[in-house]
């Protein structure tokens, strides 16, 4: 992939080459076809080599089989719960190989795809979902903060460290830092979302807007959010918003690429809305045949974001049946490491319970911590 | 008579439904409460029998629910309010205290909001963060809010439709833990025969100490006045079932007879309804208390991650312990 | 004033004619500019009668008056505190006399002048400032609610009621009922206010926005709170936004009646932003020479909205002497009268601190009472 | 030594610009704390001296205050918030609730967020509704906040760079009435000479009866003793400064010596601080107790109109009449 300039600004999104399929596709910035033809975009052209192409597609296997060992982990008991994100591969390795090192990333609590590109070991969310912690990696050493679960709140979190990369003088330069915000489509309506849109626009914070639009918030289809696109949203605080297609893995590195260089050279704020499609259930918990029909489903089907990568590598000779032989091998072997990973995870020691409350402590925390201890000792005087 | 077993889940459930039939005014909002029927189902096949216009799936974002409700009261109609989960309440709070705790007094009576938020509460559940709060001291402490919570199939049915039909808002905290306990419901009863909404009741009496509970903890203490039986202590338990205001006379009565108090809540215990109780009852019982009024608690950390819950949580052992130290005095 | 038909939808504002003096004016709907000439418009002109125009100029000059008095009345010690709305009379005579009876309005604390076109006798605000108490009127019955503090919270109650007016099927003919919500510059950084906006936009709420950008949020210029025109933030969400000279009261009154047939007819929500100047303090306890220069309330002066108004009447000669005088004197009687009432208001009751926290009454409360009428009967024992 | 005379405001003024000075990753945030120096001018000419990217007029919105301080506090910055009344703080109550005071805790420790959240608080100023709340038990009720209030200009100078200091974050509480109040105050001291900011401290011994306050009820509560004095009666007055946690020790202390406690806040009663002190003394001196612990507090309502506060609020009289029934038990 070839740096490339930034993008130029632009608000609103292009109609992108429609392919043969029905339905109608919506307007947005496409680079690859379901069917794996390449697309030319006036703006976010970006040239990847074929081993560029290679590695983009081991990585949205190795993460669709990651999250399918997550799902059966918690069907088998083995999670209380598992939030998975089939179905937005692309847009979520479109958008982590986007990044550069020196950027960070607030993440909901569905973004295992971008966890996965910063470098950080998979089993860190699995931890959280079996319950043994709340988030065991180190957000800010490794530039990807905790996962946040009360919809909205991480995008004000991402704008108050974005205004601070701005204080620290890390914008204008090709090596300034850039922070992006992952969200839902639901999300679009908290309040916490759209003062991070004022308060962004306000300070010209070097911050990407990153909106997986999978068209539901658990049950609710996204009428029940707005009436109008969401990339469209943008507008009205004064920053470019773009819609890409979520699915189309070039396409979204493409798009966010230029948004976060823009944020890094200090042309402030971009709303990308990567329109995809939740394929699974909203949760483990979830049971989506109560809100939509598998027809549905199945359109999305076919714009799948691996088969037509493949269709790319395979059309260009980029790779070869040992290739993928091997990239599915490889990601089996991820696979059973992690469930075996699982498996001997020891449960937290019952005195964390008092751990880490405060920095500089409490008497009451103390103190019940100590009762704590004594009551369960009293357990193995042989009660 | 018309005699059910229903879980609270679905006493809920029926208690919504009768709210509805009574009074078309009565509207149900919150996310996933129309075809999914929310989360926890409470409020399933209620969007196919009274429309989309009586059940509303609103955008995501609680101050807007609640903000809107307050409009809709306005123009009067009744809205319930379902917040998906306690953790999640938060984002709608400045709405809560500054607007529906205070618009009534405001008004000098001129303005009646009519309004019930429903928050399925407390942990045990094997959640992620966020889905085990137990935030009713914010909403108790509150001037202005009334404040409850159910703990059996029948008290879930009847007292949601009281919740619905007083003119004073109501924070209604369902036992989510317990959504699937079972017993007994005669849904053919008026609201005429249920218990006062904002009385406490005696639910297993006993006389040699008393314990106070609310909520999911009313089972944990019934289970532990079972095993003390066992152990030959006979103790008292009552539900408080009303927050806010509180009924403390069946608490008096019982400390003055067992003169002994123990209060259970999962909420952290500082400055918790147990504290208030513990207060309480010392002023009004001074020289009838043996020992101090004792509490179990939640721990004073964050809700901890799930596998550490079972401890972190009050369960029977810790009862039994908090008796045996008040005896222990 | 004919009724006309309401205006087409537009997103937008459009160059109004440019008026002689120095500073530009911005982009909005003018139909009379500061020197008192009638500026044609192609979507929102109105025709008003000579007897209309004399009708808003004593509006306009009463909600002044009774303003300044009230500020009198705050530096004498009668009031606590006083929120002027001094500058901004035009964008409010404008809005209020635009709502048809059936309307109803959601105020800020700052809307004396909307409170007074809603017929409410203007001492109601004042017991309120004075502290005794926070709101005397029912705002039900007179379709004006409670001033609301809390900035924003009113935005999310009136979009509600208008979810509740399009319940009630009272939307979709012209005796169909519209709802305006007031707010200020500073208010639309809320994530109260943007919740609104989604809500309403969602549900088609047949509601107005009406925000008066009068350049501050107390100390705060616009630019803290957003980089683009307020009236812009419309489009991020849907429906139409529209700016009008906020100090001409025939624009106002336009482009407000526009918009709120719009909403009657089911067209859904307008965002209008009346663009003014607070030319007072923020309230009688701030000092504005700490953040604004004289020079610029001194441009705003030339700008007056009762100034070009009468310079209307007096150039189509639909008013004379005889009847600005009269205007003035009536105004300065009802100064009188407010004032004199203000004085003689009585303190309330102290027991009043129990009235009205429930509807159904509280044994805590009923406890408290009981002991305060002890505790203080125990002083007249001859304490 | 450099003993100057300062009101309460000044002194915190002093005390953000020494820390300010010491540490040039303390930034300041808030409405209109910039060229006004916020209404209170709490923070007045600290703009002029540390420019616009330390002293921050932000967006009117107060989650945005809060939220986007936790990402500067990321980012390695010590962020202290002004809210400019009390009755604001909930827009961003969601985001210190659910983040702030959780973040370490779920981060296993991988997060320090030192952040102050300044809330100037309590009634008495004749002001608006919305302006004279004293929220302090939401706050305090949350674990992973530390919670304090100042009631002397010596412990606002000292406490408020000893908050920003703090690798916790902090809601200090600044009692607004007594803003205006005078008191010495060695401005030359060092933090190492200063209390500890989470200590409670004897203001003023006595022998007869324990007062128990903090903030603004300190003073209300001095002039009590000072009343009492004149009646023959000995009251010691201990300030909480803490209220998150609790400094306990000195008030049991104190119980032990005298047998009898009043406790003082504007707040309303129910579940407040005085609740939670009620609870903890009881059962720490429950054989010392001559009395029950009593509660002088703001009424169980909604803040009334200004005109009604004098009665609403606790003042000396109310303080005394305590002290008396105390004795009358
Ligand atoms: C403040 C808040 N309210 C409610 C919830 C419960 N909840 C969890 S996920 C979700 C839907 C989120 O939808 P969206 O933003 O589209 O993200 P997606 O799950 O589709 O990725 C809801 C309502 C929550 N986590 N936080
Ligand atoms: C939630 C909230 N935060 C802060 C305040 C304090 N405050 C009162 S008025 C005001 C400025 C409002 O500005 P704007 O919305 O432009 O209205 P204006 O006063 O100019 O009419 C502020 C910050 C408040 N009332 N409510
Ligand atoms: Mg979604
Ligand atoms: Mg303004």
């Amino acid at each position: 992939m070839t740096k490339g300039e930034p993008a130029p600004r632009r608000s609103g999104a292009t109609r992108a080459g429609r392919s043969g399929g029905t339905p109608p596709e919506p307007e947005y910035v496409q680079l690859l076809t379901p069917s794996g033809e390449r697309v030319n975009h006036p703006e976010y052209s970006v040239d990847f080599t074929a081993e560029e192409l290679r590695g983009l597609y081991r990585d949205l296997v190795t993460v669709r089989k990651l999250d399918t060992e997550a799902t059966a982990l918690q069907r088998q008991g083995e999670l209380g719960i598992w939030a998975s994100l089939l179905g937005q591969e692309a847009a979520q390795v479109g958008a982590g190989r986007a990044m550069r090192t020196q950027d960070m990333a607030f993440p909901t609590y569905r973004e295992h795809g971008v966890l996965y590109t910063r470098g950080i070991d998979p089993i860190m969310p699995l931890s959280l979902f079996r319950g043994v912690d709340q988030g065991g990696w180190d957000p800010v050493a490794n530039k990807f903060n905790l996962y946040t679960i009360v919809i909205g709140a991480q995008t004000l979190h991402a704008t108050g460290y974005a205004m601070g990369v701005a204080k620290d003088g890390k914008v204008g330069t090709d090596d300034g830092e850039a922070v992006i915000a992952f969200f839902g489509d639901g999300a679009t309506s908290q309040g916490d979302v759209n003062e991070a849109f004022i308060w962004s626009s306000v300070f010209h914070a070097p911050i990407v807007f990153f909106c997986q639009n999978n068209q539901y918030a658990i049950s609710e289809p996204l009428e029940r959010q707005t009436r109008i696109p969401i990339y469209q949203r943008a507008a009205g605080f004064g920053f470019p918003g773009v819609r890409v297609d979520g699915n189309d893995v070039l396409a979204v590195y493409a798009v966010t690429r230029a948004a976060l260089d823009n944020a890094r050279l200090g042309q402030g704020p971009t709303l990308i809305e990567a329109y995809t499609y939740r394929m699974g259930a909203h949760t483990t918990s979830d049971d989506p045949t109560r809100y939509r029909v598998s027809s549905e489903v199945e359109a999305w089907q076919a714009k799948d974001p691996i088969a037509r990568l493949k269709a790319l590598l395979v059309k260009e000779k980029a790779a070869g049946e040992d290739f993928f032989k091997q990239v599915d091998e490889d990601a089996r072997i991820e696979a059973v490491s992690l469930r075996e990973r699982v498996l001997s995870m020891p449960d937290p020691d019952h005195s964390q319970i008092f751990d880490h409350v405060y920095a500089e402590g409490s008497p009451l925390v103390d103190a019940e911590r100590k009762q704590f201890e004594a009551y369960m000792a009293s357990f193995e005087g042989g009660h | 008579m018309a005699t059910e077993t229903l879980t609270i889940g679905k006493a809920l459930n029926t208690g919504l439904r009768r709210a509805m039939e009574r009074d078309d005014k009565v509207i149900l909002m919150g996310e996933d409460i129309g075809k999914l029927g929310g989360v926890f189902r409470i409020t399933d096949g209620l969007q196919k029998d009274f429309g989309e216009e009586r059940v509303i799936d609103t955008p995501l974002a609680e101050a807007g629910i609640v903000g809107t409700a307050i409009g809709l009261a306005l123009r009067g109609y009744r809205p319930v309010c379902e917040i998906q989960f306690d953790g999640f309440v938060y984002p709608a709070y400045d709405q809560i205290v500054c607007q529906v705790a205070k618009f009534r007094y405001r008004s000098r009576g001129n303005v009646t909001l009519p309004m019930v938020i429903r928050i399925p509460f407390g942990g045990g559940i094997g959640a992620v963060e966020h889905h085990s709060e137990s935030p009713e001291a914010y909403f108790a402490h509150t001037a202005g809010l009334k404040v409850v919570s159910c703990s059996s199939p029948e008290d879930a049915h009847f007292m949601i439709q009281q919740a619905i039909a007083s003119d004073d808002p109501v924070i209604f905290f369902e036992p989510k833990r317990r959504y699937w306990e079972k017993g007994p419901v005669d849904t053919s009863l008026g609201l005429d025969a249920a218990a006062p909404l904002h009385s406490s009741r005696v639910v297993r009496p006993g006389t040699d100490a008393t314990i106070v509970a609310y909520g999911p903890m009313v089972k944990t203490s019934l289970d532990a006045a079972t095993a003390a039986a066992e152990d030959g202590r006979s103790l008292e338990v009552i539900d408080l079932r009303s927050l806010s205001p509180l009924d403390m006379g069946p608490v008096y009565d019982s400390v003055r007879r067992t003169g002994r108090l123990v209060v259970v809540h999962e909420a952290p215990g500082n400055i918790g309804l147990g504290a208030e109780i513990s207060a309480r009852v010392t002023e009004e019982c001074f020289y009838s208390l043996e020992a101090p009024v004792l509490r179990v608690t939640g721990y004073n950390t964050p809700y901890p991650a799930s596998r550490l819950e079972e401890e972190y949580l009050p369960d029977l052992d810790r009862v039994l312990d908090a008796v045996d130290r008040s005896f222990g005095w």
